[in-house]
């Protein structure tokens, strides 16, 4: 299925058409996708965008292409030529580490719209697609430091960078808006990407020592390696914190599934529809759009009803950081 | 003995037609060879002839091209060496085949284990070697560690082996070359015994005197085929050699003295300890005096306070059994191993130099071992020839290597000890071991060495090409060169020494006049029978 | 030295350890050094690694150096995710070992048969590992099968149908758990056994108990029985055995084989901790698992500890990367005990020759040590919290260490590496 | 035909055969996932439809070759004394990393600031190499873990580094950790020239990278320190037979280290390309990886500059082909299967080559010679 729906009209016309494709119709709507090193299929940010993509394909009849980079990531700046090449327009990056090279393909390709997933614009026709997690992971906080009755919760990150410490900020700032003495033991599993995000043992490890410690609830920013922390849960009868799908949903194992209390979604499928929608109205880059809890870019899910209860409580965090009572910080 | 069995018994092993091809080789042609049971039947023939080969595959570790093998009367076909030990062959061959890690009993066991419930039965086989060793006459520990044996010991857990899995018939590839006679004497005790025993041993030594002594029917192999059946009553060492190579033995006879007054070498105090790893002594401590403190600590002393002189144009042969020190006594000259004491060359001090500028000094080194020290075994012919004299004139220029030059002065080589080989751009590991070693040999007297140290200079080197050499030494030594020989060919050692020393335990413990020593007084100094006094 | 004063040696080595854990413990307030829960992870990162050592070990006393256990390894986690989730553990296990002894298999044929130098075949199955995994990946995972729709992706397989099971000892670790509550007394040494036994005893999967087993067995195995002599002889002098009716390259593939299905088990236990396959969460374990062999000395109790050194300093500075600065006390500790040792030794010998010949290099290192000792206990009182980069980094910079001081008695299969062609005396 | 041609002409034919043979291992491959390798080997040769599009994807083919011809050749240089250089990958990162930062502090005429950072790199790259094997010369210590292991620990260092101390500004809100940007003196100039020459457009992106020059120079260098000095001689010597190498005058020692640091020194070049052609600072993007990859595209090389060049350029066609293949609709993870079969079968088949060479030789010298050849004897 990779590619079925596109790939037969794609290889015939694709060449055709690389060079004038700058002034596509938008009935020809053509957008192309690069996702970051794991590519699709990776059950977390890649295919969250990737549900944007098809949304679009869907909602707005575009034809879609996606790309996954080569592991080491050496050949994003290619990806993006060649779909640019390939007269796709808009070209969208998933990831931060693409804001060089859409930088720079940006400007060899003035007449095509470029987005970033969480990264800043840097030209005129480069949008900066961002998300604020520390709103999203300030919630999720709010929620722990709620359900756990001895203040006490836990924070694992999967790398340490500044991504993932926004998570942290958020969450560290949402407990400490509910109980000010609460405790929280914060934990980075790697300074490598290649290890941080899959080494769900190593979550595991980190989980257990803070479930051990008494945290009742944990919440992570860790990729693949946050199975570990849902089964350092399970295996001490505690509840964990999803996070960027809704992982009650998508995480398949029925033992791991009651421990994820809520997941902190950040809805990156939102922010490449709504970019792709806003091109096809017209609309040109050059700016940042962030995707916060005001436009619900991010958020908690509701899945298995755990957090009902506190319903009245977010809606009264949310309302306070949208109207900008409460500045999350987004740097521990 | 066995005179009146045999005629009825069958041939305990008859080749018929054998045939072994290599690529570009026919080791083996037509071979016929039958062993009558209880007896040694000798197996000679200049190097290369095929001996080893054909052994090989009598024992099953190369498969004929043609013939058909017949033991004990029964056409056999073997595909491993396990088929032939199944039918009551075993062999011990040209090189030690041992592994050093393991026990003298892990040795022995291996491939016909004891097994008790699926485990190895240690003790029943150690009882079982040590009834064995006691019947043979062949004392080892079985639980040692086979590193820490010295050859004899060696060659005795290679016999064990043989005679462990029950073996009728034995092959025995040069088992002498590295014993000395002593040692070949109580290998031949043990021989005969077996013999009695009603086995049958097959023998291949190049030491034509051993053969005669030993055996009981020769066959003698030339160019890889059978060319005469003899009876040692019947021929002469001499004739044997005649029908070895169809040419007169050279001998290694030196007399007139070109010694001069003049010393070259001076090795004084040279002490090595097994574990230490000092070379620079503690200020006012002499070498000698550390040595002693040393002996007094009850310290293992691979070299113990060894001095000689050498001068010009003179060749001092060392005489030991392997592992007395002489590869320690060689690699401490060559800074190869750090040793305390002093080594001088025309006066100067060479004891803390390195390796490359002892070399650039006008040492010259022919290693004991060619393939581990000597070779590299696929580099080509002037690559070689360019090995150890990286830094020197004609191989370098700046800091190149001048390929053009190296390549003509291989030729040269080539030339001058007549090396066979069909060009300069071969790879070593094509040419036979003597060409190897006339290639070492040249390579070394290259560039005009004011010393050379020549370790076993002909070992395993054929007839013709041994006189090559010892002419090539004569020649160097008559123009002022000075020479230590290490051999365990004795004839050689007598031969061309002009002073001879005994090395025993790291001790030089005799100096001899080779022009009135003989082998079996040589043979005692080393083995300690006679216990050893300075002369000279 | 004998073997039983060895014997003893060691034992009275592991006592002054726990001890000196527990004197750590009670000066730094560190009650991670000792936890069961710091003992407990550090035999659930041990595991993957020492099986990985013992596949290093079964090679490598065969003679067949196999720096390609990682790509096994990653075949092995693939497979035992695939067969997981359809058929849950035991398929997982089995089919995780045939993967990795596919692997071996591979490598086998390429060394062994084809003589290709070890590293090199190792390096190149190391390329292929993942990069057939992610094309299985692409093919058996992709979008619209049953798999994606079970949860499976480029990166991941759907969770395993079936968990291994999980163990602990009766009463001690589990129901009334009298270990876990001699651990929390936290009083000096009996609650560091305490903790320690119930970390090793507590919730422990099948695997690992398998894994642990291996131990003991590979040792029987290798050392005490005809099959194990022979395979040694091929690490050894592969030629001295071929003499005598081995067939040794049957034994060298065999060893291999075995070799690449110990990696495999390595991959089937990191998927039994996550019960599902993840792309890249070998991280390395089978060059680490190398590392620990030759740490080992090329003996499997040797491999357990230097796997057991990585795990522990993994587990500990996972769980508590403050603690990592009590290794700066441990080590100065160590230094000043090995200075005492020296003095003792100096003091009590009253040969000139020692004192002529050793004396000025002996000092030497005594000085450098006890400088080490200042600088280590200036370190543990004034770094607070280390960078995390340099906590993560922890079991190799240990690894490392070890390695300087122990490497020199280590004794490599002498034909470790070598090619060996039958026939051919090398 | 003389012995050294026909060694060449065999190994070539060995190599042809491999990489043959792999092409029909991968169809196989492609045939199972249900996609025909037609359309896979179409991909590889589509370089897109205009001459812009052909001469950016020949430029990303080379760029990608560079870093990993320099790779190539630093574990070569080990590898050739059998010394295991699995650090390259910490060294090149260590080495990127203070080299980018030196290249923001130092600031100079082009010339000068380029000079000085390959400098820098090349001496970090060495420095860090030499821990290794002073623990080697020294203690005994086995490369190939030590360096395994110091990789964990570079890859972390280099982390730390671009986190806190050579941390550049950045924008609110940019997420990836980077040094500052090097100024323009520093920028390498590229070589879209080349293009030009051959009446092509120049290529998109940071062009054809002008490193290629450094490495080529560096290739040639390397040739001729190893093929045509004393230094050389000795590795190879080392590598041939180290005991005979020792025993004719070569420091062991010395040649482990000097090996080792020379190795760690071409290492500290490798991120170079990337950083001064196109990146213009070590950020979070900063490829990794080159090192592991450098090993194979050596094995694949035979050791040897020239070798090395054509597996470097084998590696960059295929890895070009990433985007094509997905286009294309085939699964793209093909490519590295294809490296690998290619690197294994290439091995083996050089092992074969190598043995028919060796047997050829043999029977010749023996004909040559007339030895053993049967005689005679009368019954
Ligand atoms: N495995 C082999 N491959 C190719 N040629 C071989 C092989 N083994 C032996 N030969 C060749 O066969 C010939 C006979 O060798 P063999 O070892 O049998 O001689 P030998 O009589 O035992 O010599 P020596 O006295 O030196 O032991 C040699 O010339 C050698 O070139
Ligand atoms: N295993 C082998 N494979 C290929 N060729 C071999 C082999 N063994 C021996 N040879 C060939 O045999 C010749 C040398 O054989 P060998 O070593 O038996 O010679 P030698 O004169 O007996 O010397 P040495 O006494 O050192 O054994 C060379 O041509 C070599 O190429
Ligand atoms: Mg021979
Ligand atoms: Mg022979």
């Amino acid at each position: 299925a990779c590619g079925g729906s596109g790939g037969g009209t794609t290889a015939s016309e694709a060449p055709s058409s690389a060079g004038a494709s700058s002034e596509a119709p938008k009935s020809a709507l053509k957008v192309g996708l690069a996702f970051d090193v794991g590519g699709r299929g990776d059950k977390s940010f890649n295919d969250a965008a990737y549900v944007g993509l098809e949304k679009a394909k869907t909602d707005l009849g575009a034809e879609i292409k996606d790309l996954s980079p080569s592991s080491d990531g050496s050949n994003r700046g290619e990806l993006l030529r060649q779909l640019a090449d390939a007269g796709y327009n808009p070209v969208i990056g998933v990831g931060f580490l693409y804001d060089n090279d859409i930088k720079t393909v940006a400007a060899e390709y003035p007449e095509i719209q470029f987005a970033v997933v969480d990264s800043l614009s840097s030209g005129p026709n480069v949008t900066g697609l961002q998300f604020a997690e520390e709103q999203g992971s300030y919630l999720a906080g709010v929620v722990a430091a709620n359900k756990a009755k001895n203040g006490h919760v836990g924070f694992v990150g999967g790398v340490e960078m500044d991504l993932i410490k926004k998570f942290e900020a958020g969450f560290v700032a949402g407990v400490k808006s509910v109980k000010k003495d609460a405790k929280i033991d914060v934990a980075y599993i790697s300074a490598d990407p290649a290890i941080g995000f899959k080494a769900p043992d190593k979550g595991k490890v980190a989980a257990d020592k803070m479930f051990q410690d008494g945290a009742e609830i944990v919440y992570h920013a860790a990729g693949d390696s946050g199975t570990g922390v849902f089964q350092a849960a399970a295996a001490a009868g505690k509840k964990a914190i999803g996070v960027d799908s809704d992982q009650r949903e998508t995480i398949k194992d029925a033992k791991l599934q009651p421990v994820i209390m809520t997941s902190m979604l950040k809805r990156v499928d939102v922010g490449v529809f709504e970019f792709v929608k806003a091109f096809q109205g017209g609309a040109k880059g050059g700016n940042n759009v962030v995707y916060d809890l005001k436009v619900d870019g991010v958020g908690l899910a509701t899945t298995g009803g755990e957090i009902d209860d506190l319903k009245d409580k977010l809606d009264a965090a949310k309302k306070d950081i949208v109207d900008g009572k409460i500045t999350v910080p987004s740097k521990p | 003995m066995s005179a009146d069995t045999l005629a009825t018994a069958k041939p305990a092993v008859e080749l018929e037609g054998i045939t072994k091809r290599f690529p570009g080789v026919v080791a083996n042609h037509d071979i016929r060879i039958t062993v009558e049971p209880g007896t040694v039947h000798a197996i000679v023939g200049e190097n290369g002839a095929g001996k080893s080969t054909l052994m090989k595959i009598l024992y099953g570790m190369q498969k004929p091209d043609e013939g058909t093998i017949k033991v004990n009367g029964a056409e056999v076909s073997f595909r491993t060496p396990s088929d032939a030990i199944g039918v009551g062959i075993g062999m011990v061959h040209q090189h030690f085949m041992l592994a050093d890690n393991f026990t003298v009993l892990e040795n022995i066991i291996l491939g016909a284990e004891p097994k008790n419930v699926g485990f190895l039965d240690i003790s029943a086989a150690r009882r079982r070697i040590t009834d064995l060793a006691g019947a043979h006459g062949l004392r080892v520990d079985p639980d040692r560690r086979v590193e820490d044996l010295g050859v004899g010991d060696r060659q005795r857990v290679e016999i064990l082996k043989v005679l462990y899995r029950g073996a009728r018939i034995l092959i025995l590839d040069e088992p002498t070359a590295v014993l000395v006679p002593q040692e070949v004497e109580e290998l031949f005790q043990n021989l005969r015994e077996l013999k009695s025993e009603g086995l049958t041993v097959i023998f291949i030594s190049h030491k034509l005197d051993e053969v005669l002594d030993i055996a009981d029917a020769i066959t003698v192999i030339r160019r890889g085929t059978t060319v005469a059946s003899v009876s040692p009553s019947e021929v002469t060492a001499r004739r044997l050699a005649e029908l070895m190579v169809g040419s007169e033995l050279p001998t290694p006879e030196t007399r007139e003295s070109t010694v001069t007054e003049k010393v070259a070498v001076r090795v004084s105090h040279l002490t090595m300890d097994a574990e230490g790893h000092r070379t620079v002594l503690p200020k006012g401590v002499s070498a000698e005096g550390y040595a002693g403190t040393l002996r007094a600590e009850g310290r293992r002393l691979l070299l113990d306070d060894v001095s000689f002189d050498i001068h010009e144009g003179e060749i001092l042969g060392v005489a030991g059994v392997e592992g007395n020190g002489q590869s320690e006594l060689i690699e401490a000259i060559m800074g190869l191993r750090p040793a305390i004491g002093g080594i001088e060359l025309n006066g100067a001090d060479i004891s803390s130099w390195s390796t490359l500028r002892r070399r650039e000094s006008g040492i010259g080194y022919v290693p004991e071992d060619r393939h581990r020290q000597g070779l590299l075994l696929e580099g080509s012919l002037w690559e070689n020839r360019v090995l150890g004299h990286q830094t020197r004139r004609p191989s370098k220029s700046g800091i190149f290597i001048n390929r053009r030059a190296a390549k003509a002065d291989t030729e040269r080589i080539v030339k001058d000890y007549d090396v066979r080989t069909p060009g300069i751009d071969t790879l070593a590991l094509a040419l036979s071991g003597g060409n190897q070693q006339k290639l070492i040999v040249g390579r070394e007297m290259s560039g005009e060495p004011k010393f050379l140290i020549a370790a076993h200079p002909t070992r395993g080197v054929d007839v013709g090409a041994q006189a090559a050499i010892w002419d090539h030494l004569r020649n160097a030594r008559a123009a002022g060169l000075a020479v230590l020989l290490i051999s365990a060919d004795l004839d050689e050692l007598i031969g061309l020494s002009d002073t001879l020393r005994v090395i025993y335990r790291g001790r030089l413990v005799a100096g001899l006049d080779p022009s009135d020593v003989t082998p079996e007084q040589l043979g005692g100094y080393m083995t300690g029978a006679i216990a050893g006094t300075e002369e000279t | 030295m004998t073997r039983l004063s060895k014997y003893h040696l060691a034992l009275i080595g592991f006592a002054v350890l726990i001890l000196l854990m527990s004197l750590i413990r009670i000066v730094t307030g560190y009650d991670d050094i000792t936890s069961s829960g710091t003992f407990a992870a550090a035999l659930g990162l041990a595991v993957p690694i020492g099986l990985a050592g013992l596949g290093g070990l079964w090679a490598e006393r065969a003679g067949v150096v196999n720096i390609g256990l990682e790509g096994m390894m990653v075949l092995g986690t693939w497979f035992a995710g695939w067969a997981g989730y359809q058929w849950g553990f035991m398929a997982a296990l089995l089919a995780g070992l045939i993967a990795g002894a596919l692997g071996g298999l591979l490598h086998a044929i390429a060394t062994v048969s084809f003589g290709v130098d070890h590293i090199i075949s190792g390096v190149a199955i190391n390329l292929l590992g993942p990069g057939i995994t992610r094309f299985l990946s692409e093919t058996f995972y992709k979008e619209g099968t049953s798999a994606a729709a079970a949860g499976a992706g480029l990166t991941t397989s759907p969770g395993m149908s079936s968990q291994a099971p999980e163990a602990s000892l009766p009463l001690l670790s589990s129901g009334p758990d009298l270990l876990g509550m001699l651990e929390n007394t936290h009083i000096f040494l009996l609650s560091d056994l305490a903790g320690i036994l119930r970390g090793l005893t507590h919730d422990v999967n099948v695997l690992v108990i398998v894994a642990v087993l291996m131990l003991p067995l590979t040792f029987f195995v290798l050392w005490y029985t005809a099959f194990g002599l022979r395979l040694r002889s091929a690490g050894e002098n592969p030629w001295a055995a071929e003499s005598l009716g081995v067939n040794v390259l049957r034994i060298k593939y065999v060893a291999v084989v075995i070799s690449g299905a110990f990696a495999g088990l390595g991959g089937v236990f990191l998927v039994f901790i996550t019960s599902k396959y993840v792309e890249g969460q070998t991280t390395g374990r089978g060059f680490i698992g190398l590392a620990a062999m030759i740490f080992g000395n090329w003996r499997p109790g040797g491999l357990a500890a230097g796997a057991a050194l990585f795990g522990y300093a993994d587990g500990l500075q996972q769980r508590n990367s403050g603690a990592v600065t009590s290794f700066f006390l441990f080590g100065a500790v160590l230094l000043l005990i090995y200075i005492g040792v020296k003095m003792r030794g100096m003091l009590g010998s009253n040969q000139p020759a020692e004192l002529v010949t050793r004396a000025s290099r002996e000092y030497t290192l005594m000085a450098g040590a006890a400088v080490g000792a200042v600088v280590l206990v200036w370190l543990w009182l004034t770094v607070d919290k280390l960078p995390n980069e340099f906590v993560f980094i922890t079991p190799h910079v240990l690894t490392l260490l070890v390695l300087l001081v122990a490497s020199q008695n280590l004794r490599m299969p002498a034909a470790d590496g070598v090619r060996y062609r039958r026939g051919e005396q090398h | 035909m003389p012995a050294g041609l026909y060694r060449a002409l065999l190994t070539f034919a060995g190599a042809v055969a491999a990489i043959v043979l792999a092409i029909a291992i991968s169809s196989v491959a492609i045939i199972a996932a249900g996609a025909s390798p037609g359309d896979a080997f179409a991909a590889f040769f589509n370089f897109g439809a205009t001459d812009r599009t052909l001469a950016t994807g020949l430029a990303a083919m080379i760029n990608r070759a560079v870093p990993l011809f320099i790779a190539g050749l630093a574990v070569a240089v080990g590898f050739r004394m059998n010394l295991f250089n699995i650090g390259v990958e910490g060294q090149y990162r260590l080495a990127a990393i203070c080299a980018a930062y030196v290249g923001t502090v130092f600031v100079g005429p082009s010339w000068l600031q380029i000079t000085v950072i390959i400098l820098v790199a090349m001496v970090v790259g060495g420095l860090y190499a030499l821990i290794p094997a002073l623990m080697k010369t020294g203690r005994g210590v086995s490369e190939v873990i030590s360096t395994i292991m110091l990789n964990f620990i570079a890859i972390n260092i280099a982390s730390f580094l671009v986190r806190g101390p050579f941390a550049g500004q950045r924008a609110e809100g940019q997420l990836a950790n980077t040094t500052q940007t090097l100024p323009q003196s520093a920028w390498f100039p590229n070589l879209n020239w080349i293009f030009g020459a051959f009446g092509l457009p120049a290529p998109r992106g940071g062009g054809l990278w002008g490193f290629l020059l450094v490495a080529v120079v560096l290739g040639v260098v390397l040739w001729v320190v190893l093929e045509r000095t004393r230094f050389g001689f000795d590795i190879k010597a080392s590598g041939l037979n180290a005991t005979a190498a020792v025993a004719s005058g070569v420091n062991a020692k010395k040649m482990v280290i000097s090996a080792m640091v020379l190795s760690g020194a071409i290492a500290g070049l490798i991120g170079l390309p990337e950083i001064l052609g196109d990146k213009h600072a070590f950020n979070s993007g900063f490829t990794p990886g080159l090192g592991y990859l450098g090993i194979a595209v050596a094995l694949l090389g035979r050791n040897k500059p020239v070798g090395i060049a054509i597996a470097a350029l084998l590696f960059g066609f295929l890895d070009r082909a990433q985007g094509p293949l997905q286009i294309a609709g085939l699964p793209s993870s093909v490519i590295v299967i294809m490296q690998g079969t290619i690197v294994l079968l290439v091995v083996i088949a050089n092992e074969i080559t190598g043995r028919i060479a060796v047997r050829r030789e043999e029977r010749y010298a023996a004909r040559q010679l007339g030895r053993n050849t049967p005689v005679e004897v009368g019954a």
